[in-house]
């Protein structure tokens, strides 16, 4: 499987339908509902779809070294993150602690993207890698807040909501609840559901990227905040991050897909989960930046090149 | 009009996910009845936004009619707030039936 | 077909899922236009199926004695229900005629569930009960209003529209409409939409469902006039109704399958159709009391362990 | 400013389902006016609610700007049913251009 | 394939109900944004199908021909629609031009349910009948608009929008997108999308049209400015435009399911691009007007009895 | 009440193809905030409409709260459009917090 296939996939070039649409001001627009009703509907699918495969390979060893790696991951990458939009991204602290909570967390839809992709190209990542996706989501948010605060005192806010915003998150809970039915209902009883869940995946992905990418590129235009320094670390830090995930994920002795499902979760940054969540934890931080950032640079970056580029690097490191 | 009363109609654009904590607060100082309206987008000092369904972007219009007493008292318990969350607010005069209604 | 069986199915897990979400104040949340979106196509597909199971089948006296045992079944168990309402559950007459309207009436999703749970265990109800079903919906509202209205006079409210709002109901119509174009296309016309209605049923299922847990734990914690006795009654009801289905069921000669069902209709209460017409009759009953009890307690208690115990009753009557 | 002119604006939180009923009462004291906005929730006597899409919680904010007199009218008439139909309602003064449009 | 089968396919029954369910002021509706989805749905998979076929039978003279003749039509047609408005239907030259202009535009799920009907009976159009269809969607708003504007000053008003408005329109981008997707990624890349745009086609096609159905009644209702004069030429003008457009199409050369699918396109009014585009570039022009027209007289008309007759009339020219 | 000050409160009714309209407008005048909140239907001259997600019937409410010089500004610049775009608006008074907010 060529980086063209990868980009030349229905689900690919309605994401570019979407951006040349927004690029050239047309008013096309997918309504909010449908748009939360796809997002809900991909949820479900991949959870589904991973603990149906897993109740059928069996709790392994892959699983829990995956599961933890993703933990610890997740909760580091801010850190560094974190330093280099400081630095480099001359950002403060708060603003800072908020997108690196973002880069450390995942995208559910770039890991769709990429599931699509590698099954297509023959090497499917594990069923668990849907279990890890889920874990990764939260321990950045704990990290971006603790840098976030240092510094910035805290009262009476509605901070008290925050760590069930957090836990309880809904995407969260829709993951590994949908993943948790996947493993107890098994193969046999997921047949009545496959025709939605299987049969309308790729199909749905479709229209979901064609709203990211109208999405992408008009709250780009929208954002003030975005300096060329940013915008280049919203490409560098996918690139570093993912890289570390896939060297992690060859540590831990994944297969090539799973490695590459792994790395692409590593290099992919929240714009869902993690947003929704910062701002009730920090609302002085400017959601316009880290929405930006992840959603309309990285985002895009990982769906046309990171995705290619992590299957080649996982493929090769697995030599 | 019959048994008109004047009464305060508070009128708060926040982010959706603070509309539990407006609510919270309001039932602080004693007001609790309010309606929560959506929105589509807008703009202010923080640019153009778009109520597109993912994160980070939905606001809300919380409404409610209360006394001046207890407009007052949510005024200075939230306000200080005002700038870190993003909140605006106006008040208006309006009259009503069944002032006991509206506290 | 064990009750096991029933209780693992991917459509009561989600359910499942969605208790548990709401109970611990997950923020997971279904858009309200994909709630409606789901029903109108629930109701649409169950329509279809049953048209389209009769067009094959041909009228026959079955469907005719079932149709009228559901007509003066829902027009009569208000009146028992009332009684209990106002003796046991200390209600008053407004709001015991408005919740006994809704316990006489019948729920389209769990009946949907029911067949689902039968179809799956190989005793599918004959087409005709979606037929009873759309019959069962409406004479429930009429017994429960002339109950609740005894000594509470009525004058100049928007009573004027409750005939309209009651035979021309959106559900009905949908119902029925669908139900008549299934019977005109019959089978092979039915093919080019099958896909659809057939294959997306079981999956569409899930998600509604999922919904309803949500919404179930959701009511009952923002509604606060639900006392304990009310919420025996909630149980009671659906058990009494059944059994009375179930036996009602056998003497018409109903299959097993199809008595299962009408005592499932009997059992269910309505949380859609009545209550719309319920505000406009009797504004002054309390919808937060009605909603609770059919929705929040009686819905969810005959997912779990109706559909099992009629399934079990009307098989060890039919013997 | 150019020929503004006194009008009452009435806001009236009502169950959706009523909508038709507030136009017909409207319509019948000379009201022809009128604009209806969504809600997403709210909290009042009767509790907390939600707009979930299914029966018997969704409502409504009517909004028509309209003469004094009228406004008068629509309240003599539809007041009396507020305790029972669950209604809420409050009047402000507002302004308006082409003041013929708004009777 | 008779007229009768064309009438009694689900597809046109469900618009019948809608019809009936209005016209009995059931309260049946569908929510707007699932309405929204559905359009959406519909163009993107109109687009991806006349794509993939074009992609398979590569680019043809007939195609070229085909979209000419869809260009000079649609820009032609308001002329003749312009002067019966005003003479015999006797409307002031603002009305005239916005009305002329939906009659010479198209309506995308007219054409989808001639499709509908034509592949079931197996003379299928061509696939680059898709990229005709967006063709004409344009035009025709020029020509309206430079009618409309003869002796109508416009100052300073949104106008500055409508070439944005209509160029970038949200369906004609949508349709030509995915019509260029569809192209690029070919039969076999389609595969996997095919459940979706193929599988739930028809199912979505009745559920729309239910939703026509509905608001065509509604709207008629609703309007005060239909005179009986314009509503009968918003039945003549369908048969007229529809036999030009029958000739032309035999005049390029066109297959006779290409042949009607033309005529189609050219008796249909549009009710979606085109208001919006006049409601920027013609504000006094009344909505409800041009709206009833199209979509409430117009509409019905072709789909009950236009799209048989311009098939039978194709298929005769052809002979 | 805490350095409340008064300002204006528009509210207009228009056809949602007409709010980038709107916005240009109005920051053209110098009024850079509002908010935008949509709507079920409603009825006029033009008769009863709803808000059916087909062509031609959305309206939506364009929310602005600001000072009455560029309230006036806007009025003056918009108002000559009104009846050919129908359009609708009222204006109120109300108070608000940051006046500098509010320009
Ligand atoms: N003066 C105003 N009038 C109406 N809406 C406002 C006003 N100021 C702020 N808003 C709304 O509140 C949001 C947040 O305001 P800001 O923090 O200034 O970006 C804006 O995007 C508007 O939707
Ligand atoms: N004072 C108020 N201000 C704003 N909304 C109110 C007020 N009172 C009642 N409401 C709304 O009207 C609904 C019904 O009121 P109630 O009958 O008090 O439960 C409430 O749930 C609120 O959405
Ligand atoms: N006085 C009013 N109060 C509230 N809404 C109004 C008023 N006048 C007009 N509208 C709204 O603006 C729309 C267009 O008004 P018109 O041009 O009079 O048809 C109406 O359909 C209503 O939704
Ligand atoms: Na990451
Ligand atoms: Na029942
Ligand atoms: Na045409």
């Amino acid at each position: 499987m060529g980086p063209a296939d990868t980009l030349l996939s229905p689900v690919i070039l309605f994401f570019v339908l979407g951006v040349l649409a927004a690029a050239v001001r047309s008013d096309l627009t997918i309504p909010e509902s449908m748009a939360k009703a796809m997002s809900l509907f991909l949820m479900a699918a991949i959870g589904l779809k991973g603990g149906v495969q897993v109740s059928a390979a069996g709790l392994s060893g892959g699983m829990v070294a995956a599961g933890l790696a993703g933990l610890v991951l997740s909760f580091a990458l801010p850190f560094l993150a974190f330093f280099l939009l400081r630095r480099w991204g001359r950002l403060d602290g708060l603003n800072a602690g908020a997108v690196a909570a973002c880069y450390g967390s995942a995208s559910v839809v770039t890991f769709a993207t990429a599931s699509e992709a590698l099954t297509r190209g023959g090497m499917a990542p594990a069923g668990y890698m849907v279990a890890v996706l889920a874990i990764m989501e939260t321990p950045a948010i704990v990290s971006g807040m603790l840098l976030a605060r240092r510094g910035t005192p805290g009262r009476g806010r509605p901070g008290g909501h925050v760590w069930r915003e957090v836990l309880l998150n809904g995407s969260v809970v829709l993951l590994l609840g949908s993943f948790a039915i996947g493993a107890i209902i098994g193969k046999a009883r997921y047949e009545p559901i496959a025709p939605m869940f299987t049969g309308l995946w790729s199909g749905v992905l479709c229209l979901f990227l064609l709203d990211m990418g109208l999405i992408a590129v008009r709250r780009l235009r929208d954002s003030k905040a975005v300096t060329l320094r940013l915008g280049m670390l919203a490409v560098a830090l996918p690139i570093i991050n993912g890289s570390i995930g896939a060297l992690v994920a060859r540590g831990v002795g994944l297969d090539p897909g799973s490695a590459a499902a792994f790395a692409i979760l590593a290099a992919s940054a929240s714009y869902i989960a993690v947003p929704a969540a910062m701002r009730l934890a920090l609302p002085k931080a400017d959601p316009g930046l880290y929405l930006s950032l992840s959603l309309a640079i990285t985002f895009p970056f990982n769906i046309l090149f990171g995705i290619p580029l992590f299957i080649a690097l996982s493929t090769a490191l697995a030599r | 009009m019959p048994k008109l009363v004047r009464r305060k109609r508070l009128e708060i654009i926040a982010d959706l996910e603070f509309a539990d904590w407006l609510a919270d607060e309001a039932e602080a100082v004693g007001i609790t009845h309010f309606t929560i309206v959506p929105t589509l987008g807008g703009k202010g000092v923080h640019g153009r936004w778009r109520n597109d369904g993912l994160g980070g972007q939905g606001k809300c219009l919380f409404l409610s009619v209360t006394s001046e007493t207890r407009a007052e008292a949510l005024i200075d318990r939230i306000g200080p707030h005002f700038s870190d969350y993003k909140i605006v607010m106006d008040v208006a005069d309006v009259e009503v039936l069944r002032g006991d209604r509206f506290l």
